[in-house]
């Protein structure tokens, strides 16, 4: 088992994951915008558009309560929080303990549960309607989540992500099994509703036919508006970051000192573009699906976990 | 008298009591039913003085001088006297056909003897067929009670079966205990009376005849 | 001490009885009425210290032992706490019209006649005046149910006399048949008395003591509103004076059972306990079973308390079904609780038919609203009813279900558990029904009398206490009264 | 504190002032006589003394040896018992939760009561403060009863006070029915539990739970069982366990809001007592694991409530109905844990640690719950109070008008939703620690089913989410949708600081739950006999919580809640001041953005919009009653306006308790209408009777 991450570690990891946050989505923008043979922006764009939105005024409903200026900065810190607990550089559990899966999960899902109220605060039907759908598709994918970070949390016994990582150690690809191709599939199923995209959500319009999240976030603006898209940015690499932590913790190695944390960071980053291309592709390749749909859609996602854990645990 | 002609007698008793009861289940008229108890009645005092006579208890000759006079003529002649008071149709109406009646009638008795049967060791301890017989009147008076309409044939039925007890208590125990007996007399009194009270003021407050009244139900 | 006693306690009713004819006064009368079951009490209290003392006290065919303590004390208890009751309910119902004054004192006297028979009843040690009495009983009451003269009374009194007497005249036949088999044993003399009888009680014949218990059974049973036999009980109950059904219900029927105890004691001695015990089982069971659908549907509210009674008569008989030392204690106790509770049930009910003038439960609402106080304890005894804690008859209940569950009838449990659950739901349907709600604007809303509400408190307070406790001295009498039930 | 525990005088003494406050309360209610509202005072102090020293004597015990069992002989009443109290860890505990949740319903309640009923009369107060006193001391007693007498009589007491206030708080006819189906499902309970105890005392020839023990041991496995599922089926009648629990989300909204929190919060608790006393205390064998039924069927019963209560949780716009459905889905939380332990005891290899995982979880979330749903239920009442509205749909905007409550509330909804960093979070975490376990013991379709069952928990728990989020946006944001909702006002203080109480136990155990850890040695030891609660669950210090999953307790998962909770409130001071923006633009108000349109309420989501994607998700489940009423103008082309009513019916409901009932009533009315008053049928009868018996026993 590798050896213990510094808390110094930890927040750096964090801080990382924050200030890429924005350049993943940058990417895939990207991305997609070549593979419709678009220019598209550069992908710092997301980076200005935060910046931007920092030097903003804000202009709140009249209707809203003290709570709704509260909501982007708490849903902020949960975000971010969340990313405290994602092993990038390097694997094994943090000198202090931290938090797990779970409490990843449950801080992400405190981040949805804030904005989705929030949205409800200033009335109106649109922030009611977004706060609805988010709050709609968030069970079903968290069940099935959780059978995700079962299967392979059952084999190395705990919920720990830089344990299970450091579980998984560097030969991960011979030691997959069929589960942990299942549970991928899995994962790979759910990435979209968990991240906001094409074929759950449609992160780029406030069309209220399409929009799940982008709802939520139409009475923010100014300074607010990007904590909140700050906060989503981060949600999408946190996770991303589970992802690999779960089941390719590649580069994670055990390589102490400033290599070793280049070393990580590099092998993460490439974790995190080849996940990016495929969310890409995914994207510009699929139409978003009717919002009843969707259920059917997290389904497939279902049965493979289910069979994931059947493999794992029979 | 030897014990075998007394307990002949009794027999013989017992089967014109079973008898007579038949006759008041088949009795189509009021009136044939009163004097079919009434002889009921006059054959029970003759197994009393029977009975006396052969054990010597006087007692049982009091009883049976009692039984005479209050069930063979008092009450008949009161049942007699309520019929023309009030007067009714003089024909017994049945629930049930009389056939019916009948037949149940003879499934009782044969209730009754299979039942005294199966008592086998005790047979001898009792006189005769007076159980089977006594059991049978008892349930008998009860049945006509159950099949007839008028007030008036349910209350001979309730003397019917009274007498049936009486000949079982003469005939089986030789006889209880005179005060017992007279009290059980005067209770039937009693309940004679009251019965011909209710009877009476129902046909005054209303024109109808008790046993015919059903509201209360549920 | 204890044989005067003895000779004057049936003696002080029937007194009163007399004295009642000689004046009209309603004041009078109730003044009479309740001095005299003061008396009653107070005698009886000290009977109980004196048998408590030294044991079962005899006098010719009077005898009273702990067995008939406890019914004699029910009686007594009961007694004064109608005569309580009767003083507010009397002035009451003269006023509105249902009592004429002229004929009061024809009512008191018939009610302590009806009283001074239950008494012999329960003292009686020879079955030829058990049955006597028990006869008496039967007139005595059919009178008093059909006292207010009008049809349903009378139909109600006609069904009663005509279905008792032929019950009785079935006892009669068992006792007939008791005393030919003690005849045998011992000879005429004192062939009646049951103490005699209790001696030889082993030797009888067992064959013609089982077709004698049978007979008793079906007869006294009639008398105590066992189901198929019941019929009669609801139509009485419901058409007889509120004091009257109480007396009925509270007491009446208690003495057939006592009755039926007593011939069970002798069956079980000359038949094994086992015989005696099915037959029992199979009433009670047969009673609580019947009850329970008429209980469900019934709107009227003095029939509905009486297929109560009908349910708890066979709780009392399972009890004594069961048997052994827990069952009869729990039979015992339960035949008091019983009697207790629903003495409170029938005074709430009648201040309740009072206000509204009207015995449909449908008509019947807010009562909470109305009568707070009656409409309260009306509840409580519907629980108590009911089988709630921490109320008496919670404890009788499980006194019994220890018995049965004790001897393993599970499918009797079942059958009674199951019929107590449906019942439960049906009585609080009912009371909950006319205790909420807006009550109709024709309803009295003057205060409630002071003497109902004493009656039923004195009775209350004894449901609560029960309820939380077993005074020593009752259980001691409930004790020894199972030794002698038991052997 | 140690020695304070030591000394058992001190314990007994104050469990009898317990008893005297609470007796002092009851009597109180004389003084109705004079003054309803100082009846009220005067009784809710008294209360709360009585909570305070439950309290005091809780900790006490459970601070002290968790071994020791402190017994106390009670009076003797009736011949055939010994009554007796008897305290071990277990019930101290219970009696924990009980106090906490009293503490704040007692300073609740005097405002709420009168409040929310003015016109309420010294009678009826009088009955609230009796029922209110005599319920806690009952629900305390039945934690702390001895023998089997004592714990059913506490145990009906209890019943009957909540009918009380169930019944007492408004007469109109929708209390009297609920407190009726209240009254016969208890009922029914109460019968099974009879027969259990009852089969018990009769081969132990004695009441007191010592004798019923001895008298488990030599149970054959067929009987053992049996009577646990009786007992099991008692109890969950009382816990709302799915299908038994449609009294609750009738009865419990019925009462008073801070009894409705006692009802939830505390009442429910006492059966998952009963529960655990039966299957780890008095039914247990004496060295083997508890049959397998056993957990299992916990297990299943326990996901299938808290599924079920959460769906059907989802569908109220009665608020109260909501919270009480909330109680049926955590309610089965417990249970998976309670089951859960029940499996893995005395099954698993060394230590037995992760049977103590589990009833650890079962345990601590029962404090949790007590403590985030009565502060719910205050919460609603405190909305109940002011504006006299139950319906969320007339609510909306509270927020600015009473923002204490919203905020606490909000707190609750946190926590309830097992969110992080709050209370509700930890437990489950633990239970999901406990399922993980038992997934990777037991291989085969055992551990797929517990795994499953993981993952119903967390589907539970997204669904709490989602049901919060309607429940408060719908109730505190938006507009005010009608005028209640527009006058209302701040609730007093009282009752404030009642929730604040709650709230700050909500806090308390979400930040640093490794410090409640040593309150639950007592009971686990006293339960399992196996290693202390704090000692598997907090190995590494106060601050973190740890589960070894494998024996050995190598690479255990271990998460620290006060570190997190640190770094969120770190964090979230940073983003606040990011949240200033860099330049200090200013900020300017503007109406709602509806597509150009002046916003008004019209526009606001409503619950039942909120919730109808997932009613249409989970239709299969649903059972819908509609009705629609158009009235038309003469020709009925022409609609005037169509008035729409919707309700989401429960399954259960529907389909088993309406067609029994519909079958038991038809055929007492068929019976009924056979009977023709004839008195010849009625001689017949007689006869028949007479003639069947000497057929049937007449013949030896």
């Amino acid at each position: 088992m590798t050896g213990e991450r510094p808390l110094a570690l930890v927040l750096f990891e964090m801080i990382l994951l924050v200030l890429l946050g924005p350049l993943v989505t940058g990417v895939i923008q990207k991305l997609k915008a070549l593979l419709q043979c678009r220019q598209g922006a550069g992908i710092l764009q997301p980076y200005h558009d935060i910046i931007k939105l920092f030097r903003k005024g804000t202009v709140q409903a009249d209707t809203t309560s003290g709570f709704f200026q509260l909501v982007p900065v708490l849903v902020l810190a949960a975000t971010v929080a969340a990313g405290a607990l994602v092993p990038v550089v390097r694997a094994g559990p943090p000198a202090f303990p931290l938090g797990d899966a779970l409490m990843l999960l449950g801080l992400l899902a405190l981040a949805r549960f804030l904005t989705a109220v929030g949205a409800l605060d200033a009335g109106g039907a649109f922030g009611g309607m977004g706060a609805s759908r988010e709050m709609t598709i968030a069970p079903l994918v968290e069940p099935v989540l959780m059978m995700v970070v079962f299967s392979t949390a059952v084999a190395a016994g705990t919920t720990e992500l830089g344990t299970l990582a450091a579980h998984r150690g560097a030969s991960w690809i011979l030691a997959w099994r069929g589960a942990d191709f299942l549970g991928f599939a899995a994962m790979l199923v759910l990435l979209p509703a968990e991240t906001g995209r094409i074929p759950v959500d449609n992160p780029d319009t406030h069309l209220e036919l399409t929009m799940l999240h982008e709802g939520m976030l139409l009475e923010h603006s100014g300074p607010g508006l990007a904590c909140m898209m700050l906060a989503s940015h981060t949600r999408q690499i946190v996770t991303l970051g589970l992802v690999s932590a779960l089941f390719f913790p590649v580069g994670l190695a055990d390589v102490a000192g400033v290599v070793g944390l280049l070393l990580g960071a590099g092998g993460f980053a490439a974790k995190i573009l080849v996940l990016a291309t495929c969310l890409a592709l995914v994207e510009s390749s699929y139409a978003k699906l009717r919002f009843f749909r969707v259920p059917q859609y997290l389904g497939i996602g279902f049965v493979c976990a289910l069979m994931a854990l059947a493999l794992r645990i029979l | 008298m030897s014990s075998e002609t007394v307990q002949t007698i009794i027999d013989d008793l017992g089967a014109l009591l079973l008898f007579t009861m038949i006759l008041i289940i088949a009795a189509r008229q009021i009136s044939h039913a009163i004097h079919s108890v009434a002889a009921q009645s006059l054959l029970i005092a003759i197994a009393g003085a029977v009975l006396a006579t052969a054990t010597g208890n006087t007692d049982l000759w009091v009883i049976a001088g009692v039984t005479l006079s209050i069930k063979a003529i008092v009450l008949p002649w009161v049942l007699h006297w309520v019929v023309r008071q009030l007067n009714v149709r003089r024909e017994v109406e049945p629930v049930i056909p009389f056939s019916a009646t009948l037949a149940l009638a003879v499934a009782v008795v044969v209730m009754s003897f299979h039942l005294s049967a199966s008592l086998g060791s005790v047979r001898q301890a009792i006189t005769g067929n007076a159980l089977p017989v006594g059991i049978s009147i008892t349930l008998l008076g009860v049945l006509v009670m159950a099949t007839r309409k008028t007030a008036l044939t349910q209350m001979v039925g309730l003397f019917a079966s009274e007498n049936g007890i009486f000949f079982t208590a003469m005939a089986v125990t030789k006889g209880m205990p005179l005060i017992i007996e007279i009290g059980v007399i005067l209770d039937v009194i009693l309940a004679a009376l009251v019965m011909t009270i209710l009877v009476l003021r129902v046909r005054s407050t209303v024109d109808a005849d008790i046993a015919d009244l059903d509201r209360l139900r549920g | 001490m204890a044989e005067t006693l003895l000779w004057i306690l049936p003696l002080v009713p029937t007194v009163t009885s007399l004295l009642m004819l000689t004046t009209r006064d309603r004041r009078i009368l109730s003044a009479i009425d309740v001095g005299s079951s003061t008396v009653l009490f107070a005698l009886t209290l000290v009977l109980a210290r004196e048998v408590a003392a030294r044991g079962p006290q005899t006098l010719g065919v009077i005898r009273v032992d702990d067995l008939g303590l406890v019914f004699l004390l029910l009686l007594v208890t009961l007694t004064l706490a109608v005569s309580i009751y009767t003083v507010g309910w009397l002035r009451q119902a003269v006023e509105v019209g249902n009592m004429k004054v002229e004929s009061l004192r024809s009512y008191f006297a018939l009610v302590h006649a009806f009283v001074a028979t239950m008494v012999v009843t329960i003292l009686a040690d020879n079955l030829g005046l058990l049955w006597i009495a028990m006869e008496g009983t039967t007139i005595t009451s059919a009178v008093l149910i059909g006292y207010h003269g009008h049809q349903h009374g009378l139909e109600a009194a006609w069904k009663y006399i005509i279905v008792t007497t032929i019950g009785i005249s079935f006892g009669l036949f068992g006792t007939v048949l008791v005393y030919a088999a003690a005849t045998d044993v011992m000879g005429g003399a004192g062939a009646m008395s049951w103490s005699a009888i209790m001696k030889v009680a082993p030797t009888l014949d067992p064959g013609i003591i089982r077709i004698g218990f049978i007979f008793v059974m079906v007869g006294y049973g009639a008398k105590a509103g066992l189901a198929p036999m019941h019929l009669w009980l609801p139509d009485a109950h419901s058409q007889a004076p509120t004091p009257v059904s109480t007396l009925l219900s509270g007491i009446l029927i208690k003495c057939a059972l006592l009755a039926i105890i007593r011939f069970q004691t002798i069956a079980a001695a000359a038949c094994g306990p086992a015989f005696p015990a099915e037959v029992l089982l199979v009433f009670g069971l047969t009673s609580v079973v019947v009850a329970t659908p008429f209980i469900l549907v019934q709107q009227d509210i003095k029939r509905l308390l009486g297929y109560h009674s009908i349910e708890h008569v066979g709780i009392v008989v399972l009890g004594l079904g069961f048997g052994g030392p827990v069952g009869t204690y729990g039979a015992l106790l339960h035949v008091v609780n019983h009697g207790i509770t629903k003495a409170v049930a029938f005074f709430a009910a009648g201040t309740a038919i009072a206000r509204y003038g009207s015995r449909d439960m449908r008509i019947i609402r807010g009562l909470l609203a109305v009568a707070p106080i009656s409409a309260t304890l009306l509840m409580l005894a519907a629980l108590s009813l009911a089988g709630m804690a921490p109320f008496s008859i919670f404890v009788s209940e499980l006194m019994v279900l220890r018995a049965g569950i004790g001897h393993r009838q599970w499918i009797a449990i079942a059958i009674f558990l199951a019929m107590a659950a449906v019942i439960f739901a049906g009585l609080l349907h009912h009371v909950g029904a006319m205790a909420f709600g807006e009550p109709p604007p024709a309803a009295g809303r003057e205060a409630e009398a002071w003497s109902p509400l004493l009656g039923m408190l004195i009775l209350a307070a004894l449901i609560v206490l029960f309820g939380l406790t077993i005074p020593a001295s009752f259980d001691g009498v409930l004790q020894r009264a199972t030794e002698i039930v038991v052997g | 504190m140690i020695n304070f525990a030591a000394n058992e005088e001190l314990l007994l003494t104050g469990a009898l002032l317990m008893a005297a406050c609470y007796g002092a309360g009851a009597l109180s209610s004389l003084l109705a006589w004079w003054s309803g509202r100082l009846a009220l005072a005067v009784g809710h102090l008294a209360a709360l003394a009585g909570a305070m020293a439950g309290l005091g004597v809780s900790v006490g015990i459970l601070l002290g040896d968790p071994g020791r069992t402190l017994t106390q002989p009670l009076p003797v009443l009736f011949p055939f018992a010994r009554l007796s109290l008897s305290v071990d860890g277990l019930s101290a505990y219970f009696l924990l939760v009980i106090s906490l949740v009293a503490v704040a319903a007692a300073m609740y309640g005097p405002a709420y009561l009168r409040a929310h009923s003015p016109d309420a009369g010294p009678a009826r107060q009088a009955a609230q403060v009796v029922a209110l006193n005599v319920f806690l001391g009952c629900m305390a007693l039945v934690c702390c009863a001895g023998d089997a007498l004592t714990f059913m009589l506490s145990w009906e007491g209890m019943t009957l006070a909540s009918y009380v206030l169930v019944v007492s708080d408004d007469r109109d006819g929708e209390n009297a029915r609920a407190g009726l189906l209240y009254m016969v499902m208890a009922h029914g309970g109460m019968a099974l539990l009879l027969v259990a105890f009852l089969a018990l005392t009769e081969r132990a020839g004695a009441f007191d739970f010592a004798a019923l023990r001895a008298a488990a041991v030599g149970l054959d496995g067929a009987t053992r069982t049996t009577l646990f599922f009786l007992a099991l089926g008692g109890f969950a009648t009382k816990a709302g366990v799915v299908p038994l629990h449609v009294w609750l989300p009738r009865a419990h909204p019925a009462a008073p809001s801070h009894v409705s929190a006692l009802m939830s919060g505390v009442m429910l608790k006492v059966a998952i007592y009963g529960i655990l006393r039966f299957a780890f205390d008095l039914l247990a064998p004496a060295a083997d694991p508890l049959p397998s039924s056993w957990g299992w069927t916990v297990l299943a019963v326990g996901t299938a409530s808290a599924v079920l209560g959460v769906l059907y949780a989802l569908q109220q716009h009665d608020l109260k109905r909501l919270l009480a459905f909330h109680s049926v889905e955590n309610i089965g939380i417990i249970l998976i844990g309670a089951g859960l332990a029940m499996i893995l005891w005395r099954r698993e290899a060394a230590g037995g640690v992760l049977a103590v995982v589990a009833l650890t979880a079962a345990l601590l979330h029962t404090v949790n719950h007590a403590a985030f749903k009565g502060l719910l239920f205050l919460g609603a009442g405190s909305v109940l109070c002011r504006t006299h509205v139950r319906n969320m749909e007339e609510l909306g905007g509270l927020a600015r008008r009473m923002p204490w409550t919203a905020g606490l509330f909000l707190l609750g909804a946190v926590a309830i939703s097992a969110l992080p960093p709050l209370n509700g979070f930890v437990s489950e975490w633990l239970t999901f620690q406990a399922l993980l376990g038992g997934a990777s013991r037991f291989h085969g379709p055992a551990g797929l089913g517990i795994a499953l069952s993981a993952a119903m928990l967390a589907l539970t728990g997204g669904l709490a989410a989602a049901c919060f989020a309607k429940a408060f946006g719908v109730t505190f944001f938006g507009r005010p949708r009608t005028p209640h909702a527009e006058r209302a006002t701040e609730a007093p203080p009282s009752m404030v600081a009642g929730m604040v109480w709650l709230g700050a136990v909500c806090v308390a155990l979400g930040v640093a739950p490794g410090y409640a850890m040593r309150l639950l040695d007592a009971p686990t030891v006293a339960l399992l006999h196996g290693p202390k609660a704090s000692v598997v669950v907090t190995a590494r210090g106060p601050l973190v919580l740890s589960t070894g999953l494998t024996a050995s307790g190598t690479d255990a998962t271990a998460i620290s809640m006060t570190l997190v909770a640190a770094l969120l409130l770190a964090l979230a001071a940073i983003a606040w001041v990011l949240r200033r923006g860099f330049r200090r633009a200013p900020r300017r108000a503007a109406p709602t953005w509806t597509c150009g349109m002046t916003p008004t309420v019209r526009f606001d989501y409503t619950a039942t919009a909120f919730a109808k994607p997932l009613r249409l998700v989970f239709a299969a489940l649903y059972h819908l009653r509609r009705e629609v009423i158009r009235e038309t103008a003469g020709t009925p082309y022409v609609v005037r306006r169509i008035h729409y009513t919707g309700e989401v019916m429960d399954l259960a409901e529907m389909q088993i308790y309406h067609r029994v009932e519909r079958s038991i009533s038809g055929l007492s009315q068929a019976i009924g209408a056979r009977s023709t008053g004839r008195i010849h049928g009625y001689i017949a009868f007689l006869l028949g009777a007479l003639f069947v018996a000497l057929l049937l026993f007449g013949v030896g």
